[in-house]
């Protein structure tokens, strides 16, 4: 038997070695997996794992990592403030898509226009606006009618690929593109496209944008009184309150940051590497960014490891479909796996276990 | 042109409904209990292609319906142990149920793509069937119809005439006093979490075997995401969601209803309309509440941990 | 050379979809079988339209593929892009408009099977209400409403059809609360343009709805109420073009097979459809593929009146991919 | 003495880093009620958790009415006969009165019945209750009626209360007093816990006193001081507050007809409530809990706003600035729950400093707020409050109630605040460190601030306050001088008569 006992501060060790030993179990039960589906589970493991970073496309895979990696920690360093404080919102998705319907349709409504510096950063503020706008919604529906804005921001998740779907047959449609779906394409026009900005290292602005809000979230949760106010809510709202936190504001306040920031992860996604508005852009990065968001448990710094980390295995789970014809549906239950064992050894942090007879309850 | 007859619309909604009451209801079990499980819709899709495949093998559906309860609540016991022995954070843990529940899924239904499902027998239940109006929305479903329609009284009753349910909401309210006077916080959440993932099970297998009926991947489409937001609009009563299920059911079906019958409504606006809808209500529904306590377990989500 | 030809495959959906990307895996098995140990096949499922494809497809490149299939409308700029970067990779593209010095495109004349479908639906139908159901406004779905609906008035001038817009490619459920929704307005034939076999199922239930498989046969629902189907046959197309990779022939081509390439094909027509009806229908397929018949054939007025196709007047493939609205005697308007 | 029907043997229980028991020993004899002192964090609760199963010893051994006693969980305490009334609640809010009593019965009749026998019993110990109430709406008193009547009706041979009275008013003591002598007259056996020594002189016949876990001295009460009881419990002499006098200065705070709606559920709105507080003054504030004492702190300090003249602040309308706009101009506040209220028990004392601080002590520049700073403060109200900890990064719910209730009083007061308003000061706090607590309001005082103290407990209000006023479901008394009330004309104020004041709109 065993016997879980808290510790009296949680374990820096621990919570450093955690990840790593989490790692290495899936890596052992995920080739156990990948045996029993006929494949060599060690050069499987490689090429999820090492051939991304290391691997003889290295160079054209590890710029893709923060390709993939930007949007899901731009988007879960925003909900980890709101999460902080108890303040949840899951509609992220939601968020996302009408940021880069906004943005994309501000400038879309200067085609053809070359002003690069009057579109573009137009456009950025549209998209944070219009993701800011989708999140808003639920927060004021919780401040002034006491709805539950996990719900609410769910349900807009709905709303808005409806109303993607409609701007992609309707208004944004190309009017050149023969009547199919989707607008033009924004990272081929010069005003709107949001290229890389060193050639070859994957790193665009959005993806800049990304390790800005880490470190700017890092900054305000430890240093300033906004980010104290978050922690303080989230710990203890009644605190809070007694301390001069205005909860309602504060709710409103986390629900702008965090849909401000899916937005321009959205904006940034369609004028770069998606290029265009189409009824499929939503892929659920706001729903991966809240598992990144928990992953790393709610801290920028643990985000952004996070963040490559499962970008790591969306590249590396794809390279060992192409190269070994695993499917793709082992790879999402490896991720799945790898997620199971990052939370079950996290209580190693908080807590030391016991074994033996006196552990016996 | 056409009308819409409200009676056939009745009776569809109430076959459209049933998935997500069945994955609602066992929910709200769950949350009833203390813990929030977003694995919904990983461990619908699970017990959807187990459900399938044990019906195929078998040749019964109801086998079919037996392998994905029992396959909804082994997924769900994942969970159970990560969140209740390892006090993992639920909200993660569920959401990696949900990436591993529609993996092992795709996985397990590779070899039953474009297969028929078992045949299974309609209920028309003799003489009432036959009854002019009610005959045709009431009794002339199929079984589980009204196993779900059971199931919600029989989660009433148990929550609110029995002892044992008593106790599962003590345990949700405030675990630190029950486990206080001695109930074992961690078993009866498990318990309940392993019904959560039987009537999850049992929803997914009902769009595999009846709704559509056949497997394919994606097959759940979301319809987890949506019982678990039917749960918070009923503010956890059973009566409540069933109301809000068919509610939901309702306007998904009446929206394309009202697009056969060629309303001069925007498809893209009845199309949305289930969300808006859902939202709508739950507003005034709250500020009816004067946005006082929804009424959510007072230990919602959180971990228990009992030193001694 | 020795090394066996690389052909790469990117899915937009899963292999086990029963539908579109089912139908074109069965493509890619069908060139393995041809080719044997000449062609190497790779596949990527699952792929999403934008950020992602391109990454897909060029790590497809790195990987070695000499030959691309993007089996969706939304790889299109993805596959342009890529195709771009290396000129020494052939791309086809599907469904799409844009070609290079080595992309080639790809579609099917959908709309030709349509046709068929109408006109067994005209005859079959006893209320005169034909259902549709529709995923996306799109020009290939209208070609396929208009070509079916035009058809059954042919031979049925009362007919009436009634288009449901699901909004999705795929989501069972839905499809069938459609269906259901359809058979509920009195509708007693069902076409579609969804994947699943969920309005199979439900006009099983209901008793006396024909249906048609749409993508694969679904011929679990033969004889009844699956009365024929439209099936994409990708294998024929695919094994001509890795044959001419092979032989060095390779075009950047713009291929719209239909009926004549085998690309369209029609599963078998039931007996629950009359034998003289079959046989109509049999002659309409004899006609489209030797090319004798072409289905969007004047005098087409659009739904306003106004005249599109004057008396004998045939339908550019030019008109076809741009068609955004419906034809007289279609009533509803296309979203947006 | 009566025949033994507990008895204890050396039972050891360690935690992590502190031995919480050791070797404890004591005989607690049938129909006797058995008194366990000790500071705060001395064992007490720890011990009777023992006894009735949640925790479990590592060494010792226990008999119950002769035969050995071992109970794993409550149901086994329980069905031997031993009964509970924690510390802090076990109830649930959401439910009814009549389920949360079947929750803590092993075999509770059918709710019908039930509910009768709830009625029946608490007629018959002078504590009625409505079963079908929702607990969540009760006041303090009535909630711990229902853990009582929840033990009464399992005949307990041995009823447990740990610290029953810190949230009851005189009057519920007295019948709580007056319920426990008829258990006893009945033959059951109490063993009961509280801080506060003169009740246990009035109620029990032996006590027992634990310090650092063990067991220091066993005397009779109704023999011993309450003062040498305490000195028992801390090991030393204690010490008792002074006051140096000071003339009353000019009125600081000034409520005028501060009425509002309670921002809780189930709260009590003030109605009219109008007073003045004078510098070098302290205005004791009585009342039965529930009566509106929590919303008038939130009033007081900021977390409720009020029309702008309802409170003033020398002379300036402050009642709809918010905490920190208050702090600035000297209103400090000191709410009563100190986890979770005044303090976030999972932050740092650190933390917790610059959770009120920021502003007086300058802990935050442009936003950002320095921790070099905050970890100074902090410093210095451990240091200066003599709050018993490793050092300021500990986690405030590491803390005993009493030590955490000196660092939270200390950063108030430490912030030189011109009014202090402060709830419940000393509830649940040993008396040594009650005494600290109130001297330091007393010299705050006499340092020219004026110091409300809202408090349950009479005996603090009558040895700290000048004057004296009482809240009764939200109306406030005229207040009056302290010296000289009497405990009659106090009982009418808390009673709610309010013949000496002006006759009140009595508006809602
Ligand atoms: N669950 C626990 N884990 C670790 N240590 C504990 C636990 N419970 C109590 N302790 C330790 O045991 C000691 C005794 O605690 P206990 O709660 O019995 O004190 P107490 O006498 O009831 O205090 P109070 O008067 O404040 O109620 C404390 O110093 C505390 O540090
Ligand atoms: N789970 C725990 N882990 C560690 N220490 C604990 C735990 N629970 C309680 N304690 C310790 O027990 C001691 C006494 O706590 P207890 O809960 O009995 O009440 P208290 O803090 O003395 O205050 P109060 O009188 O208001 O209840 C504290 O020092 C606290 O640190
Ligand atoms: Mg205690
Ligand atoms: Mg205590």
């Amino acid at each position: 038997m065993m016997r879980l006992e808290r510790r009296p501060q949680p374990s820096e060790a621990w919570s450093w070695a955690t990840p790593i030993l989490a790692v290495v179990l899936t890596m052992i039960v995920g080739g156990i997996l990948f045996v029993f589906l006929g494949k060599d589970p060690i050069l499987a493991i490689r090429t999820i794992f090492w051939d991304p970073l290391f691997g003889s496309f290295a160079s054209y895979t590890r710029p893709q990592l923060l390709v993939k990696a930007g949007p899901l920690i731009l988007i879960a360093i925003g909900l980890s403030l709101g999460f902080r404080a108890g303040i949840w919102n899951i509609g992220a998705e939601g968020q996302y898509i009408m940021g880069a319907v906004t943005g994309a349709a501000v400038g879309l409504a200067f085609y053809p226009s070359e002003a690069r510096w009057l579109v573009f950063p137009l456009m950025i503020v549209a998209g944070a606006i219009g993701g800011a706008f989708w999140a808003w919604i639920p927060g004021i529906l919780k401040v002034r009618f006491g709805t539950n804005e996990i719900l609410v921001s769910l349900m807009l998740v709905y709303v808005a690929e409806n109303i993607l779907a409609y701007a992609a047959l309707g208004p944004l449609k190309n009017p050149e593109g023969m009547g199919f779906p989707g607008s033009r394409n924004l990272a081929r026009w010069d005003t709107t496209a949001n290229p890389e900005l060193i050639a070859g290292t994957g790193m665009h602005w959005g993806v800049a944008f990304a390790f800005i809000a880490v470190i700017a979230a890092y900054v305000l949760l430890s240093r300033h009184t906004l980010g104290f106010a978050i922690r303080v809510t989230g710990a203890s709202p009644r605190a809070a309150a007694f301390s001069g936190v205005d909860p309602k504001r504060l709710v409103i306040l986390a629900m702008l940051i965090s849909g401000a920031l899916a937005g321009l992860a959205g904006i940034f996604e369609v004028t770069g590497p998606a290029g265009q508005i189409s009824i499929d852009f939503g892929v659920g990065y706001g729903f991966t960014a809240i598992i990144v968001a928990f992953l790393g448990r709610l801290h920028p710094i643990g985000i952004l490891l996070a963040g490559l980390l499962l970008a790591l295995t969306y590249i590396g789970g794809e390279m060992a479909q192409l190269q070994l014809g695993l499917p793709a549906a082992a790879i999402q239950l490896f991720q799945g796996m790898l997620l199971f064992f990052l939370l079950a050894l996290d209580v190693l942090t908080n807590f030391r276990p016991r074994f033996g007879a006196d552990a016996a309850a | 042109m056409g009308d819409i007859n409200p009676i056939l619309l009745l009776a569809s909604l109430m076959v459209a409904s049933t998935p997500i009451l069945f994955a609602a209801l066992g929910e709200l079990i769950v949350e009833r209990a203390g813990v929030l499980n977003l694995g919904v819709e990983g461990m619908m899709i699970t017990g959807a292609v187990v459900g399938f495949a044990a019906g195929v093998g078998f040749g019964s559906a109801t086998m079919g319906f037996i392998a994905a309860a029992l396959a909804g609540a082994a997924l769900s016991l994942i969970f159970g142990v990560l969140t209740q022995y390892l006090l993992s954070n639920q909200v993660a843990t569920g959401l990696a149920l949900t990436l591993f529940g529609l993996g092992l899924a795709s996985l397990i239904g590779q070899s039953y793509v474009g297969i028929r499902a078992p045949a299974t027998v309609r209920l028309d239940i003799p003489l009432l069937s036959d009854l002019p109006v009610l005959g045709r929305i009431l009794f002339r479903h199929d079984f589980l119809v009204y196993l779900g329609l059971g199931m919600v009284a029989a989660v009433w009753y148990f929550l609110n005439r029995t002892r044992a349910g008593l106790i599962l909401k003590a345990v949700g309210e405030n675990h630190e006093a029950a486990h206080a006077l001695g109930y074992k916080v961690v078993r009866i959440r498990l318990a309940a979490i392993a019904f959560g993932g039987a009537m999850a099970g049992l929803g997914g297998a009902y769009l595999s075997i009846i709704r559509v009926p056949q497997w394919t991947e994606g097959l759940t489409a979301g319809a987890g995401w949506i019982a678990l937001a039917i749960v918070v609009f009923a503010s956890w009563r059973p009566i409540r969601l069933l109301v809000g299920a068919y509610l939901f059911g309702g306007i998904t079906v009446l929206q394309l209803n009202l697009q056969a019958a060629g309303a001069r409504v925007p498809v893209e606006i009845l199309s949305m309309s289930p969300y808006l809808v859902t939202i709508i209500v739950l507003v005034i529904l709250s500020a009816g509440r004067g946005g006082a306590a929804l009424g959510a377990p007072g230990s919602l989500g959180r971990s228990f941990h009992a030193s001694r | 050379q020795d090394d066996p030809l690389t052909v790469g495959f990117i899915y937009v959906g899963p292999v086990g979809d029963g539908g579109w990307t089912y139908q074109h895996d069965q493509g890619r098995l069908e060139v393995e079988e041809h080719f044997g140990d000449a062609v190497e096949t790779i596949y990527q499922e699952n792929v999403p339209e934008g950020a992602d494809a391109a990454r897909a497809i060029t790590q497809m490149v790195l990987a070695g593929a000499d030959l691309i299939f993007t089996t969706s409308f939304g790889y299109m700029d993805a596959t342009a892009e890529v195709a771009e970067q290396f000129p020494d990779v052939k791309f086809e593209h599907a469904t799409g408009y844009i070609r290079g010095d080595n992309l080639a495109t790809y579609d099917s004349r959908f709309y030709e099977g349509r046709a068929v479908e109408g006109l067994i639906a005209g005859h079959l139908t006893e209320s005169n209400r034909i259902g549709y159901i529709g995923s996306f406004p799109i020009p290939e779905v209208i070609q396929g409403i208009n070509s079916s609906f035009l058809h059954a008035q042919e031979v049925n001038p009362d007919v009436e059809m009634v288009v449901v817009w699901a909004y999705t490619w795929f989501d069972p459920a839905k499809e069938a609360d459609a269906a259901q929704a359809l058979i509920e307005q009195g509708v007693d034939v069902i076409l579609q343009h969804t994947d699943s076999t969920a309005p199979q199922a439900a006009a099983e239930q209901a008793g006396n709805v024909y249906t048609f498989g749409q993508a694969s046969d679904m011929a679990a629902f033969k004889p009844m109420p699956r009365v024929a189907s439209i099936i994409d046959d990708w294998g024929p197309y695919y094994i001509e073009r890795v044959q001419a990779v092979m032989d060095g022939t390779w075009e950047p081509t713009g291929t719209w097979g239909g009926m004549s390439d085998g690309h369209v094909v029609i599963g078998e027509i039931t007996d629950a459809v009359p034998a003289e009806v079959k046989a109509e229908a049999e002659e309409m397929i004899d006609a489209i593929s030797s090319g004798e018949y072409h289905p969007f054939t004047g005098p087409i007025n659009k739904q306003d009146g106004s005249v599109w196709l004057e008396e004998g007047e045939v339908a550019t493939d030019e008109q076809l991919l741009g068609m955004d609205f419906f034809v007289e005697g279609l009533t509803g308007d296309i979203p947006s | 003495m009566s025949e033994v029907l507990l008895s204890l043997k050396g039972l050891t229980k360690a935690y992590p880093g502190v031995v919480a028991n050791e070797d404890v020993s004591f005989d607690i004899g049938a129909g006797e009620v058995h008194a366990l002192l000790g500071e705060n964090g001395a064992g007490k609760s720890t011990l009777v958790k023992t006894i009735y199963g949640l925790v479990r010893p590592d060494s010792g051994s226990m008999t119950l009415a002769g035969a050995p006693y071992e109970p794993t969980e409550p149901s086994q305490a329980r069905a031997r006969g031993v009964a509970m009334v924690f510390q802090h609640f076990s109830l649930f809010d959401a439910l009814n009165v009549a389920d949360n009593i079947a929750l803590g019965m092993e075999k509770p009749p059918p709710m019908g019945e039930l509910a009768q026998r709830i009625r029946d019993v608490s007629e018959a110990y002078g504590l009625p209750l409505n079963p079908s109430r929702t607990v969540g709406d009760l006041s303090a008193g009535e909630r711990q009626r229902v853990e009582i009547i929840r033990c009464l009706l399992q005949d307990p041979k041995l009823l447990i209360m740990d610290e029953p009275t810190s949230v009851l008013t005189p009057q519920e003591v007295e019948i709580l007093f007056h319920t426990l002598r008829k258990l006893r007259e009945e033959g059951t056996s109490i063993l009961y816990i509280s801080h506060k020594l003169e009740e246990i002189r009035a109620l029990c016949e032996t006590a027992t006193i634990l310090r650092l876990g063990k067991v220091v001295a066993t005397c009779d009460p109704r023999e011993t001081s309450a003062r040498q009881m305490a000195e028992l419990m801390v090991g030393s002499v204690l010490h008792v507050p002074e006051r140096a006098a000071a003339p009353p200065g000019e009125v600081v705070l000034e409520l005028a007809g501060l009425s509002a709606p309670s921002p809780r559920a189930f709260g009590t709105a003030l109605k009219d409530v109008s007073l003045q507080v004078r510098k070098g003054e302290v205005l004791g504030i009585g009342g039965v809990a529930g009566n509106g004492q929590d919303e008038l702190l939130l009033a007081l300090s900021g977390e409720m706003r009020t029309k702008p003249q309802m409170v003033q602040l020398k002379g300036q309308p402050v009642g709809h600035r918010p905490p920190d706009a208050r702090r600035a101009l000297g209103l400090l506040a000191a709410p009563e729950e100190r986890n979770g209220h005044a303090s976030a028990p999972d932050m740092t004392l650190t933390e917790n400093a610059a959770l009120t601080a920021r502003v007086r002590k300058k802990l935050s520049r442009n936003g950002f707020i320095s921790w070099r700073r905050s970890k100074g403060y902090a410093e210095e109200v451990i240091k200066d409050f003599d709050v018993r900890t490793p050092g300021p990064g500990n986690a405030a719910r590491s803390l005993s109630g009493g030590n955490l209730q000196k660092f939270v009083i200390g950063r108030e007061i430490l912030q030189a605040p011109e009014v202090l308003v402060v709830n419940q000061p000393t509830w649940g706090v040993d008396a040594s460190a009650a005494a600290s607590i109130r001297q330091a309001l007393l010299d705050l005082a006499a340092k020219g601030a004026a110091v409300i103290v809202v408090s349950q407990d009479l005996d603090e209000l009558m040895e700290i306050s000048d004057r004296f006023a009482a809240l009764n479901a939200g109306v406030l008394t005229a207040p009056r001088p302290a010296k000289g009330l009497t405990m009659e004309q106090i009982g009418l104020m808390l009673g709610g008569a309010h013949d000496m004041h002006e006759a009140e709109a009595d508006h809602a």
